[in-house]
């Protein structure tokens, strides 16, 4: 428990000091937000329609973008190395650092992205539903980006590979998302078997991710 | 978890812990590094590792820490029992300094005490910092300090955490003259607790009564790789 | 070169402050007083806009203020870049939050007086837009200070930041000019304004009164960061000869 | 001339053998298109609006997530400061990296990227003006997003802030690409007018960049 | 370009070079490391420089190499000639040895010798190779190399570049007896051609003749930081 709380302190601690952590996420997101109108034109009813798909893709490059670094510091100053020497196993380590990922990104992001929603001329009654499924979706979307960052964090210009690894595990999520994102709009049945859905996946990811991270961690110490 | 840090903190105080490598053999990379390697420390004793550079010292180290597993031989702890976690019971201290430039060197340490110590009570950062008189650096950025500073702060770990089996990689490089003395005044209080020290190093140490094991006494390597040695003479390659 | 280090001694610049501090506070008061008891209440409704005009006596003194700002800071930062002045590399810094807060002052007015005027709360059109970025790169900037721990380093890159950002200002200032917008066209043109001075009158009062608030909030947050900066040197003394 | 080969062959080679670097990059950036519909539905006439501005997104999105390694490894491993005791100075060493940067993303995506806009139903008369446009807007991406690396390479999680830097410097360059990307569909002057503009942005940043890379690479090396 | 190279490349054989450093003063991260140092250094001589951890030897090595400014002071490198370029005259081995995991360890010096070289003539890597019996590792990704070897890679750019200068940072650290003694005759060799050396150490380098310069032994420092010292007295924080 002490091993865990330290942890997850310590990350905490390093996302809000470098970089800024949660500011630059939501910088992030906010100016993907700003691309979005820019580069498709700024019919009102258009940018309606396309609001709650280019909320999700932004989040989902928000957190996709600061993935890639989960391990790659600690692999690279032989911090994992320490890691794997106190009692708690790797697994619970990686658990650990995807928790802190969501909770300095995908956390905020998810309750922000509703208000930035306004910019894309957002339907207001589709505020909680976003939020929600968000918050729940980030989850499963920051434990699958820290898979593909173990999975590459020996390579020293996984930025990309990370991406492309990763991405395609992301459409389900998002698929669900989006769908349990449009609230009563496309009947209230709809909404409320995805938002089911997009649980069952964050759930199966939460127990999977970690194991496949310990394990391509350890590889990677070799 | 808590339970299994008990026993281990009480293992310090078994006199007669004996450590013992067995027919080791080492590949990196898919080369083979060194094979048949015997070896053994007990409770209290001290092993220096020499040898070229490339003969597998650091390797042995990592092995025992269990970051690399051997691809033969095994190790045992006591006699017959070959079943326990080495790395809990293990400090490594390597060549990369494992800490967080955008801690302070207080918050550094404090960290690896928490997560290191894992139990309740509490591992006191303050003994690390004057076993290598860090007092005045202790609220300084990490990135700040210099080679030698750095090397003191991962060193800071030995003494802020009991652990048995310490495994040293070129424990003095970088540190001046006055560091050099408290490590190894850090070191015979660790072996005077029955502890035990594997350490590398191409230079003294200044540690009388140190076992030395030279990787250049062992056999000639035979290079285990894909191809038959007969391939390379006929030119496969 | 040493001239500058004299004028702009640090210590020189405490005293200075704390002397002209009162006097700044006050002129800001009664020009914020005068200048909106005229807008609010003296200056006339507009025929077309009704009351909703007066928004404009927030929003477009904090939009020139906002893009004002920019220039002091990229002013700051050239000065510290080149001349190596440490308060000029602060000054910067203190610029920085006061103006993301006129920016975001003038943001939200402008959102506020379009739902009435254009029927929408935000339009990507041009100036909207070339302003938001400016909004962003204040958000940028202040993240560069925030991230990185040395005072010098921090400096020098902000700096770089700051100045590759200037970029941004004629954008915003022409973007009228360059696309068609729906956005208001410059009040102030070289021929003079063509706007009544029932409705100039005032709206440049509240400009001197932001114009002053900024120098007031500009010497404070000057005199804390110096503050700062100091406290970090006292520490970084106590850690010396290790 | 010799210090110019030597760095760009180096940079070209590890961009080839490290995480596959064109690979990847190509990768993303088809990931992002497929994400495109699948966030947004998959109306034809609505993709065919928007196609233009994604594809602009998309590889905008794909040359910053390269662009904040450009000297992440050299400053790390100490080869930055062995590059400066050279005879070249910094200044060109940041406009050899840029542009090998944009030699391996920018411009292989701009020459795939109408291949890639028949996904979103792109219109076919169109091919020749994306291409082009991007080819010329991509130099600058990289160029702006070398700058924005330079600016945060001493910063351990600088992945996000370097978005946050360098989107807004991004705007003018989309804003310009995309109407010169339109062809002969908003009449043949505004997008030889917006290819004009284009050009100059670039010009001012091919100038620009470097220059600011290589005081903020000097800063970083103190 | 290359005419300049030229110019740096006859530099080599001017007999009777000097570099002095007059009363240098160095800051890092805000705090003052040393003031008032003063050194000199002539053709065919070499200085080692000690003193304890922090003292600031690494950054006297960076200033030289124009990677970092002093705050105040000055180099010559011949007698009233402070404009020229050090950076491109110097070689300097940091503790980060500056190679491509992803390149073999042939590519990797091979680059160094295109890049630094910059004029016509072909630097040879074979030079380097033997100079530190690397061949049988030559074709080896440096990734796979141990610390010692890593080290050798780094020394390599010594011998196959010839620069007048070398900064060397803890120069020995990692090296095997073998490739101590190689790098001692390389030093020797060196110095017989009237290049000049300056390196950091803590352990012996065994360079009979070489002058040694104490940080220990540099007066106490006075720190300008910005304020005067009198509103420190007036409470003024
Ligand atoms: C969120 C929306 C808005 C933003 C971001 C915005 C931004 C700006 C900016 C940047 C300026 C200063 C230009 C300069 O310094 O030259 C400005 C001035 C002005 N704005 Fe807005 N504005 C917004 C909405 C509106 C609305 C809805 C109106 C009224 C119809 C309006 C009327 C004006 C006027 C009359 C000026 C003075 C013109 C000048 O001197 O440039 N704005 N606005
Ligand atoms: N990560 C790695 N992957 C594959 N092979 C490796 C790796 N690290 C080292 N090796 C190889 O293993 C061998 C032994 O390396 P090791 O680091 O154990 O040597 P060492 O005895 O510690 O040498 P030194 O004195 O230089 O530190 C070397 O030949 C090296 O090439
Ligand atoms: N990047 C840096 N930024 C700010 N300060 C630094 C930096 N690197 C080192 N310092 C500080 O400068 C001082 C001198 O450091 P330097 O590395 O020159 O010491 P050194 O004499 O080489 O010590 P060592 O024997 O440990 O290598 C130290 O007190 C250190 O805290
Ligand atoms: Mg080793
Ligand atoms: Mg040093």
């Amino acid at each position: 428990m002490k091993s865990f709380m330290a942890l997850l302190k310590r990350d905490l601690v390093l996302a809000w000091r470098q970089g800024g952590g949660v500011g630059t996420a939501v910088g992030f997101f906010l100016t993907v937000i700003v691309l979005l109108p820019l580069g498709i034109g700024p019919d009102q009813s258009l940018l309606q329609r396309i609001a709650p798909g280019g909320l999700w893709i932004a989040l989902l490059l928000s957190v996709l973008l600061s993935a890639d670094r989960i391990y790659q510091a600690d692999y690279d100053d032989g911090s994992l190395e320490v890691l794997t020497m106190g009692a708690m196993p790797l697994e619970i380590v990686a658990a650990v650092k995807s928790l802190s990922h969501w909770l300095t990104s995908g956390l905020p992001l998810a309750i922000i992205a509703p208000l930035l929603g306004f910019l894309l001329n957002l339907d207001t009654s589709l505020v909680f539903p976003i939020m929600g499924a968000m918050m729940l979706g980030s989850i499963g979307l920051s434990f699958l980006a820290s898979l593909g960052a173990a999975v590459t964090v020996g390579l020293r210009r996984g930025g990309l590979l990370v991406s492309l690894l990763v991405l395609p595990l992301y459409v389900p999520v998002m698929i669900f998302g989006i769908s349990a994102s449009s609230g009563g709009l496309s009947g209230p049945d709809v909404s409320s078997a995805a938002m089911g859905i997009l649980s069952g996946i964050t759930l199966v990811i939460l127990v999977v991710a970690p194991f496949g991270s310990g394990a391509a961690l350890r590889t990677y110490m070799r | 978890m808590d339970s299994s840090f008990d026993l281990i903190n009480s293992m310090l105080y078994i006199v007669g812990m004996k450590l013992t490598g067995k027919a080791l053999s080492c590949e990196r990379g898919g080369r083979q590094v060194f094979d048949g390697l015997d070896f053994s420390v007990e409770s209290g004793g001290m092993l220096e590792l020499r040898g070229p550079n490339g003969a597998g010292k650091t390797s042995l180290l990592r092995m025992i820490a269990g970051l690399n597993e051997p691809a033969r031989g095994e190790f045992e702890i006591q006699e017959g029992d070959n079943e326990v976690n080495l790395a809990q019971i293990c400090h490594f201290i390597a060549h990369q300094e494992a800490f967080k430039p955008a801690l302070t060197v207080a918050e550094n340490l404090q960290f690896w005490a928490d997560f290191l110590s894992g139990s309740d009570d509490k591992a006191d950062i303050s003994v690390a910092l004057e076993a290598f008189s860090m007092e005045p650096l202790a609220e300084l950025s990490a990135a700040l300090l210099s080679a030698g500073q750095k090397r003191r702060l991962a060193l800071g770990r030995l003494a802020m955490i009991k652990r048995p089996i310490w495994l040293l990689d070129e424990p003095t490089v970088g540190l001046d003259k006055k560091s050099v003395g408290q490590l190894q005044s850090l070191m015979r209080q660790h072996l005077d607790e029955d502890g035990i020290i594997i350490a590398t190093t191409h230079i003294d140490l200044g540690m009388e009564g140190a076992k030395v094991f030279d990787f250049a006494t062992l056999p000639e390597r035979a290079d285990h790789g894909m191809y038959d040695d007969a391939d390379l003479e006929e030119g496969m390659l | 070169m040493a001239k500058i280090e004299k004028f702009a001694n640090p210590t020189r610049f405490l005293r200075l402050q704390e002397k002209v501090q009162l006097w700044l506070v006050a002129i800001t008061v009664i020009l914020f007083a005068v200048g909106l008891y005229y807008s609010l209440v003296k200056a006339p409704a507009d025929y077309q806009q009704g009351e909703t005009v007066r928004i404009m006596f927030v929003h477009v003194p904090a939009a020139w203020g906002a893009t004002m700002v920019y220039a002091v800071m990229a002013l700051s930062s050239a000065i510290g870049i080149i001349f190596r002045h440490p308060l000029a590399d602060l000054s910067a810094k203190a610029a920085a939050p006061i103006g993301a807060v006129f920016t975001f002052l003038a943001l939200f007015t402008g959102a506020l007086w379009g739902k009435p005027m254009w029927g929408t709360y935000w339009v990507w059109d041009a100036r909207l837009t070339s302003f938001f970025v400016l909004f962003l790169l204040y958000l940028g900037y202040m993240a560069i200070w925030q991230a990185i721990d040395d005072h010098h380093r921090a400096a020098r890159i902000a700096a770089i930041v700051a100045l590759v950002g200037a970029i941004n200002l004629p954008i915003i200032k022409f973007s009228v000019d360059w696309w068609n917008s729906l956005h208001q066209p410059s009040i102030m043109s070289m021929k003079g304004s063509s706007v009544h001075s029932s409705i100039l009158i005032p709206l440049l009062i509240m400009a001197l009164a932001y114009s002053f608030l900024f120098l007031t909030l500009h010497l404070l947050s000057l005199r804390a960061e110096l503050r700062k900066h100091k406290i970090r040197q006292l520490q970084m003394q106590a850690a010396k000869r290790v």
